[in-house]
């Protein structure tokens, strides 16, 4: 049983994916990738619900992977030749050396090691990828159609695109599941690849370069990952991930050498999630069809980066190490949330976003308290489920309005009322509370108490991150009054925007039982302690509530009757705007008489305050100081 | 970078009158302003075809209501030009006392609206508090708070009794104290300058160039006043122009402020040597024998110190004091029609007011031209405005002190 | 910075200045310019004041010895007193009422044409 | 009586100039109808307090060459002088185009006594 | 009960928005005189607020030209009701002096209805707290409430 | 529980009361303050008597909807904070009101409450880090984010974090709208905004956010009372001079610019909270 759940949610894409690459009918794809997202689904909760497991496969795997290993480092160093890129060239080259001596030199008895180990992180890993990537891959039928038609491509291009969509699930969930560290490098390797295809899709010449700079940010983390791999065989003896978390405890106290293969893989878990100074791939990536971005951002791809964070975060807890990643998180944090406030690219505001949100998961793993702990896993699960759906949001309006500049979008809600309303939720249960990105981040400021600066970024992060979000949301609504035009909109794009808006709502009224039935646990393996008790549904730690339920049932009733006085308005008391008495509605637009007898239409755009936040300035300084932070942090510990 | 397109009157809070502007604006940041003017326009320049030559005193005087007095001074001196009158002495020190005086209010309504343009309500309250002692000695002596109606072509209709004079001092010195008392405020107060500093910066080039008036002038450098040419008493009063460089609002508050303070000498110097006499030209009124010596600065000094007494007045619903009024006015008796040309300048509290008048010899003037202050002062405020933050249009739009009725009369 | 404190807890604690009309009313101005009233009695309808106003809002019939004037469209500058040769015409302190509506002071006089008419007639 | 100085419609920009060069400023310009058919138009500049006063005197329907690209400060007056006796000015740098003060109610050049067409010129 | 109270409240808060209708300003500085602390109308709850959405009472100073008689206009009805006009001033209530001037329409009732008329050029302060207090009364009537 | 329950319904009916109340003082002292006689002290309740009673005007549903969640949201905070809730929690469902009155104004096509709207959005950016660095020095005293700490302490909190509540102070002036930081819509008619974020909101509408806004001054005053939580005498002084020094510093400053707002909100915030964390370390 446990054997084919593993089979069906890490080789099954892997063999799809082949299939897909040499399939030219379109239905039978459609068919096939329906059928794929359902078992994928079905699958991973039953993973779920079958609980921890450890998994040895035949060893033939093993060699597999290797050649795995190879077979990925030689088509990257292809590329890097082929694009005469110097860094790419010498870290693959760097790579293969290393891998050579890792796999050849130094680790004795393959297959020794457990391949495959899950527990509840992984499998709320699993289930997030699993799901949220099979609705992106789904949505993505419905999308890549139209993104074609608009392209007018001759040759549909489909099969190679969803060839490396379903192999990217399959490989994040090799990801997630993996115990033995070779596995898992070889998956992060897989996504690497799969990720500089998918940005280079559309071929053009600003996706090439965009991919090539997603490529070798990614092969330095590689190569980071995999020095990391050397050092810490060295100084553990094993490349067993159970085997490390067991024994966590006991390198804390030997201290120092630890560190530096921790500092390896964690800094290797930076660039996959796009931290300052490498956030630059991710926005860039924007240039990939929707799909793409959605799953690089929400379930895959970066998730995998704070995955590891997280992951490795009980083996440096308490060290200075830890303290500087904290610190670390906070600041990408705050100057992301900046960057995104200084955006009208509605994509570019959702990346810079995710890399803050990413940044605050990996802030949460620095602070390393229990509660902090709680709050990075349910910011990893709220923030996917929420962050997919924009994506998928902003994919769809971009199709039907042509831009992705928040300033089109003012009173999309005449034009697109579903899809304005579905991104409406999703915005707010990313910034507002009762929902769970915001009790994600309230435990994640209770927990900081005690680090002053840390708090202090924290503090000036959220507050940005309500200004790009609420205004966002608000001009969405700026129509006139009347009934909306009805939106039409393919089953397999509704679909997945449906279910994503209506999971983000449900899942965090289930947040407590989330809790309880999934991060407590794996809280409590680790740090000996649960954060929080929940009574009536309310988390308390001692030193803070937070009530779930009350607040639901409270809001949601201020909500219903709020909605229901908002029914009343009737046409007779809509009034144009005020012009300072010179208001004037022509066609239906709001303006005024202006300057020599001339109608005006009135016209507002957001503050993006290019003095503060304008990108090119302030992504200059951010840089500067978060690579100061990460060399700090790696000298840091030599003194 | 997105732009919003605002309009800005004509009607809105922080605008008393009616002017629209089209803003544009990026960031907060005003890139465009284009005015639409004509809310206010009456025509009635034209009315002097249908009303007499003494009619058109009271339509001159309704141009604005602010500085009534001054628009009805420049019509009458164009008048009397035109037709030779030779006005009395002591009508000449009373039309200086009345201008004045109204110098006095215009400022401290300008202070005060100023100070709500950047949202300093309790100053603009203080400053209005003050005014209306202004205001009181304006109705006790006119018979009127804001349109006089004190001129006549020949002279003055009104007299000032000794103990009105002295009253009017009285209620000055205790207005100068109040208004010194707020200087701390207006001038040095650190979230004032904020708004005001480097605010709508009019060079001394500039200023100049695009014809800019009064304070505005002042303001950025220019020592240049109507007054100076002498008109009314200020031939023998003599008179020095208040400067100020920066050009910005903060300077023309500066010069408006300390204005305030000039023309209260003023008014006391004009009440110290208010000569005796007729009000008005008379036929048969002979003219007095004391010929004009011009004001020596020492005895500018000793009157200015005699009144810097120390008293807290409040005004309360007591009833006002009962003066007595002059008695005996001599109404004006001016013989013939105006038949001619004649241009005059006078100095309102926004700047110099020309008129331009031509009569054909009928009881109807042929054409009344009235250049304002704010027409002039208009072309100045469009180039100030692009670059300007949002918040601070109602500044720069309040800084040139903006008189639309008189603009668009 | 907070220059302005001290005017502001001086009015504080001192009385307001505030006159409380209409509770309590201050009255204005000997020699105010009020409301223009007109002894009809005195006028001989003798019309400078029609000619002389300046808002032409003064209506008077000789014939019928009529005296009417616009109230809402004088400007209460007081030159129809100035000019009135009987003096029948004075203005008193107090401004005018309000209204709910268009108002003309219309009065009724004795023609004095009548006079002349008696002596045609003896 | 004003003394005025003679102006010819070909002069007007070059006098502007000069006046402009020399320092004068502009004050403002009158208009004013005179006879059956022509206008006066009366240029007033004014230095250190003493003015001077330039009399155009053109027949009706002329365009006159605008000097607000010298005095941007003639721009409104130009406008306004066009809204009410119908001159046309060449070369306004912001023209109102007769709609200055009025709206279409009053468009017929209140100050004209004659009758000059509402020309768009 | 609760409708008692609102008129109690329409009685006691009537928020003015001022608009200058082409005034000369004498009109307006006196309405201005009656917000600063000799006058203070405040007393009355009155607020001047300036956004014809939010106020009450709409005081109108000037006479009514061509170009601003749709933005009065537009103003009126902007105000949601239960509303009242007050024309202030010679101008406000006829025209004035500028009654025959070419560009001038006249009074403002030429445009919107008005509740109160206040003579005077300019009205005193006192006549135009007098024209508020008038207006109230004439709501007092009209809701049946008596004094 | 049956308590907290007893005590949130008091709080939801006698908040807005209270907040009323207090609003009709501040408006009573503000006139005193320039001068003047002032309104009545129910004045508050007058106008939004009235205004409940005004015809609906909007420029679209939307408005109508953010309106009302405004005023429940606003209601809740208060209830949450007198039922002794977590710091943070209060704060985070206050600002789900203030996002909502942002929307609401973002929602009318009227570049004046857009331009308010994104004005608030930046006050909001000022004042929201304040907040929450005060409650972080609040649990740093109490080692609790719950309010219900706060009165368990032995010593007024004032002592130990007496620059806080400076810090609480700015937050304070900016989240009630007071000069300086009247800047998105102010409460007085004379602004470049003409009632910024208000400018759509009419009638019944604003009578809603009036009533939010009572709830928020008693927030924001219980917030100031928590600094005294010894005794009841010393919360209310402490309140009730806190309240003149905020109504007195909105009589003596101008309006200042968002810029000068952000700079000297985040600086200044930043600056003392350091130095006050400091030196309670060093205690
Ligand atoms: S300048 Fe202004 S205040 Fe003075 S008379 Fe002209 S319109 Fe009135
Ligand atoms: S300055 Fe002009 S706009 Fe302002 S109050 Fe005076 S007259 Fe009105
Ligand atoms: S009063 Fe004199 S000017 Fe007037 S109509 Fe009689 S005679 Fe003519
Ligand atoms: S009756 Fe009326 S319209 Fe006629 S002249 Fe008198 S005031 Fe003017
Ligand atoms: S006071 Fe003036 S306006 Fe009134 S009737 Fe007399 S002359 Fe006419
Ligand atoms: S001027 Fe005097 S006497 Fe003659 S009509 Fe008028 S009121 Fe009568
Ligand atoms: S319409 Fe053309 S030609 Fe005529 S005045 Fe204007 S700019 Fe000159
Ligand atoms: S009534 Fe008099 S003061 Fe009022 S606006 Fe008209 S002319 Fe001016």
């Amino acid at each position: 049983m446990l054997d084919t759940l593993v089979f069906a949610t890490v080789l099954l894409p892997f063999l799809v994916a082949a299939v897909l690459l040499v399939l030219r009918e379109q239905n039978v794809r459609k068919v096939i990738l329906v059928a794929t997202a359902g078992v994928l689904v079905l699958a991973s909760l039953a993973m779920l619900r079958g609980g921890a497991f450890i998994l040895s496969p035949a060893p033939l795997y093993d060699s597999l992977v290797t050649l795995g290993d190879f077979v990925i480092l030689l088509v990257v160093l292809f590329v890097g030749i082929k694009r005469r890129n110097q860094i790419i060239i010498w870290l693959t080259a760097a790579q293969i050396l290393g891998l050579v001596w890792l796999d050849f030199f130094m680790v004795e008895g393959h297959g020794t090691t457990p391949a495959f180990f899950a527990d509840d992180l992984s499998l709320i890993m699993v289930c997030i990828i699993s799901i949220v990537g099979s609705l992106i891959a789904v949505y993505g039928i419905g999308y890549m159609k139209e993104h074609e038609e608009h392209l007018h491509l001759a040759k549909s291009k489909q099969p190679r695109f969803f060839f490396f969509i379903v192999l990217f699930l399959g490989a994040m969930n090799g990801l997630v599941l993996a115990n033995n560290l070779l596995w898992m490098y070889f998956f992060w390797e897989c996504t690497t690849l799969c990720s500089f295809m998918l940005i280079g899709h559309d071929d053009t010449e600003i996706a090439r370069k965009n991919a090539e700079r997603a490529l070798w940010m990614n092969v330095l983390g590689g190569t980071a990952f995999l020095f990391g791999l050397i050092i810490l065989q060295k100084v553990a003896g094993t490349l067993s991930l159970a085997d490390i978390l067991a024994r966590g405890p006991e390198f804390a106290v030997a201290g120092g050498a630890i560190l530096i293969p921790m500092f390896l893989l964690v800094f290797a878990g930076m660039t996959k999630a796009a931290q300052a100074p490498f956030q630059s791939w991710l926005t860039g990536a924007m240039v990939a069809p929707t799909p793409v971005s959605a799953l690089l951002h929400s379930s895959t791809m970066v998730k995998a980066g704070v995955y590891i964070i997280v992951r490795l975060a009980p083996i440096y807890a308490g060290t200075y190490l830890s303290n500087f990643i904290a610190l670390f998180g906070a600041f990408v944090f705050l100057a992301t949330a900046a960057l995104a406030a200084g955006q009208s690219n509605g994509k570019k505001v959702l990346a810079y976003s995710t890399i803050s949100n990413l940044a605050l998961i990996i802030a949460c793993a620095g602070i390393n308290t229990p509660a902090a702990i709680t709050a990075a896993i349910l910011l990893i699960i709220f923030h996917a489920i929420s962050k997919a759906l924009l994506f998928l949001c902003v994919g769809a309006i971009e199709q039907k309005i042509g831009s992705r500049d928040i300033e089109d979008m003012r009173g999309l809600y005449a034009r697109m009322p579903r899809t304005a309303i579905i991104t409406i939720i999703g915005v707010i249960t990313m910034m507002l509370p009762p929902f769970g990105m915001l009790m994600a981040k309230w435990m994640a400021i209770e927990s900081a108490q005690g680090q002053f600066l840390v708090m202090i970024m924290l503090a000036l992060g959220s507050g940005l991150t309500v200004l790009f979000w609420c205004r966002w949301a608000g001009i969405l609504l700026a129509t006139p009054f009347g009934k909306p035009q009805p939106e039409a909109q393919a089953c397999s794009v509704r679909l997945p925007l449906v279910i994503l808006a209506a999971m983000a709502v449900l899942v965090s009224l289930a947040s407590p039982f989330v809790y309880n039935g999934l991060v407590a646990p794996v809280v409590a393996m680790y740090y000996k302690a649960a954060a929080y008790t929940t009574s009536y549904g309310n988390f308390d730690s001692g030193s803070g509530v937070f009530i779930v339920y009350p607040l639901f049932v409270l809001l949601g009733l201020g909500l219903y009757f709020a909605v229901k006085q908002s029914r009343k308005v009737t046409a007779a008391q809509i009034s144009a705007p005020y012009m300072c008495g010179e208001q004037q509605t022509v066609d239906g637009k709001a303006g005024f008489l202006g300057p020599l007898g001339q109608h005006v239409a009135a016209a507002s755009g957001n503050y993006y305050l290019e003095q503060f936040f304008g990108e090119a300035m302030l992504s200059k300084w951010i840089n500067v100081v978060a690579l100061a932070v990460l060399v700090i942090m790696l000298f840091g510990g030599a003194l | 970078m997105a732009r919003t397109i605002l309009p800005f009157g004509p009607q809105h809070p922080v605008l008393p009158e009616p002017l629209h502007l089209k803003l544009t604006i990026e960031d907060e940041t005003v890139v465009e302003a284009l005015p639409t003017l004509g809310y206010v326009h009456r025509g009635l320049e034209k009315l002097c075809e249908v009303r007499d030559f003494n009619q058109m005193i009271q339509i001159v005087e309704r141009v604005c209501g602010i500085c009534s007095c001054l628009h009805a001074l420049c019509y009458c001196e164009g008048v009397e030009q035109i037709m030779g009158v030779e006005v009395p002495r002591r009508a000449k020190y009373l039309r200086t006392i009345w201008g004045e005086l109204h110098r006095i209010h215009s400022h401290l309504l300008w202070l005060g609206l100023f100070a709500d343009a950047f949202g300093f309500e309790s100053l603009f309250m203080q400053f209005w508090r003050v005014r209306e002692r202004v205001m009181d000695i304006m109705e006790a002596t006119c018979g009127n708070r804001v349109v006089v109606s004190v001129n006549v072509i020949g002279g003055v209709r009104r007299d000032l009794s000794p103990e009105q004079c002295q009253w009017i001092e009285e209620q000055l010195a205790v207005s100068e104290k109040e208004i010194k008392q707020l200087s701390d405020t207006i001038l040095s107060d650190y979230t004032v300058k904020k708004r005001t500093v480097g605010k709508g910066v009019l060079t001394k080039e500039q200023a100049y160039q695009l014809g800019a008036v009064g304070p505005m002038l002042r303001g950025s450098g220019w020592a240049q006043d109507a007054r100076q040419t002498g008109y009314a008493a200020f031939g023998e009063l003599g008179f020095d122009p208040i400067v100020e460089y920066d050009g910005d609002s903060y300077a023309r508050c500066a010069v408006r402020f300390r204005e305030t303070l000039q023309a209260i000498d003023i008014v006391r110097l004009a009440i110290a040597r208010l000569p005796a006499g007729e009000t008005a030209a008379n036929v048969s009124g002979a003219m007095e024998d004391d010929t004009p010596k011009p004001v020596s600065a020492g005895e500018r000094r000793d009157i200015m110190q005699a009144y810097n007494r120390d008293k807290r007045h409040r005004l309360a619903a007591a009833p006002p004091p009962n003066l007595d009024l002059p008695a005996g006015l001599v109404a004006a008796k001016v013989k013939g029609k105006p038949d001619g040309e004649a241009v005059t300048r006078v100095e309102q509290p926004r700047g110099e007011l020309m008129y331009y008048l031509k009569g054909n010899g009928s009881k109807n003037m042929e054409r009344v031209r009235i250049r304002t202050p704010t027409f002039a002062n208009i072309p100045p405020l469009l180039a100030m405005l692009p670059g300007c933050e949002l918040a601070d249009v109602p500044v720069i739009v309040l800084s040139i002190d903006p008189c639309i009725s008189c603009t668009e009369r | 910075m907070f220059n302005m404190t001290k005017n502001v807890v001086t009015n504080l604690l001192t009385k307001s200045s505030t006159r409380l009309y209409p509770i309590a009313v201050r009255g204005h101005f000997e020699g105010f310019r009020g409301t223009l009233v007109c002894n009809i009695d005195e006028c001989i309808f003798c019309r400078t004041c029609m000619i002389k106003c300046p808002s032409q809002c003064i209506a008077v019939d000789n014939k019928a010895g009529t005296w009417a004037c616009d109230a809402m469209a004088c400007v209460y500058c007081g030159v129809c007193v100035d000019v009135c040769p009987t003096s029948c015409l004075s203005m008193t302190k107090e401004h005018r009422p309000v209204a709910t509506e268009q108002q003309t002071i219309f009065l009724q006089g004795v023609p004095k044409k009548k006079k002349k008419e008696e002596a045609a007639a003896e | 009586m004003l003394e005025t100085i003679p102006l010819s419609l070909e002069a007007v920009r070059d006098i502007a100039k000069e006046c402009f060069d020399e320092g004068w400023r502009l004050v403002t310009m009158s208009a004013n109808q005179v006879g059956e058919d022509s206008f006066d138009i009366l240029y007033h500049y004014d230095k250190d307090l003493t003015m001077k006063h330039y009399r155009l005197t053109i027949p009706k329907e002329t365009v006159v060459p605008s000097i607000s690209p010298v005095y941007f400060a003639a721009l409104l007056v130009e406008n306004e002088i066009r809204d009410q006796f119908g001159v046309c000015f060449s070369d306004i740098v912001l023209d109102f185009a007769g709609a200055l003060y009025l709206e279409e109610e009053v468009r017929a050049m209140p100050f004209c006594k004659v009758s000059v067409a509402q020309k768009q010129c | 009960m609760l409708g008692n109270m609102i008129n109690k409240g329409r009685i006691k808060s009537p928020w003015v928005v001022h608009f200058d209708c082409g005034s000369c300003n004498g009109c307006d500085i006196e309405v201005l005189a009656c917000l600063t602390p000799i006058y203070d109308i405040e007393r009355f709850g009155i607020i001047n607020v300036g956004n014809p959405k939010h106020a009450d009472v709409l005081l109108v100073t000037g006479t009514v030209n061509q170009r601003n008689k749709h933005v009065l206009k537009n103003i009126y009805d902007q105000m949601p009701g239960p509303k009242a006009v007050i024309a202030i001033g010679a101008c406000g209530c006829t025209g004035g002096v500028f009654r025959e001037a070419y560009n001038v329409v006249g009074g403002v009732d030429k445009v919107i209805p008005v509740d109160v008329y206040v003579p005077g050029c300019p009205a005193r302060p006192e006549a135009i707290i007098d024209g508020v207090v008038a207006a109230l009364e004439k709501v007092k009537t009209l809701l049946g409430m008596t004094a | 529980m049956i308590t907290k329950i007893v005590i949130a319904i008091l709080a939801l009916v006698l908040a807005p009361i209270a907040g009323a109340l207090i609003t009709g003082v501040d408006r009573r002292v503000t006139a005193w303050l320039q001068s003047r006689y002032g309104p009545p002290i129910l004045q508050p309740l007058y106008d939004v008597l009235k205004l409940l009673g005004k015809e609906p005007m909007v420029t679209n549903t939307w408005q109508a909807l953010c309106a009302y969640v405004y005023v429940v949201a606003a209601a809740l905070s208060v209830v949450l904070l007198f039922i002794g809730s977590d710091l943070l929690l209060i704060f985070f469902v206050l600002t789900v009101g203030a996002v909502f009155l942002v929307m609401g104004a973002l929602a009318s096509p009227s570049p004046y409450s857009q331009v308010g709207g994104q004005r608030e959005l930046l006050q909001m950016l000022a004042y929201e880090p304040l907040l929450i660095l005060v409650f972080a020095a609040i649990a740093m005293v109490t080692g609790s984010f719950k309010v219900s700490a706060v009165f368990e302490l032995s010593r007024p909190m004032l002592y130990d974090i007496p620059l806080m509540f400076i810090v609480l102070g700015y937050a304070l002036t900016i989240k009630l709208r007071k000069s300086p930081f009247d800047i998105s819509a102010c409460h007085h008619a004379h602004q470049e905004l003409v009632r910024g974020v208000y400018t759509e909101y009419s009638g019944p509408y604003l009578a809603m956010i009036e009533i939010a806004h009572w709830y928020e001054v008693i927030l924001v005053l219980g917030f100031c009372g928590l600094f005294w939580s010894t005794s009841v005498v010393g919360m209310i002084v402490l309140v009730a001079l806190t309240y003149l020094a905020e109504i007195i510093v909105d009589n003596v400053t101008a309006r200042l610019t968002w810029r000068w707002m952000l700079k000297s909100a985040v600086g200044m915030g930043v600056v003392l909270t350091i130095v006050n964390m400091l030196w309670l370390y060093a205690q």
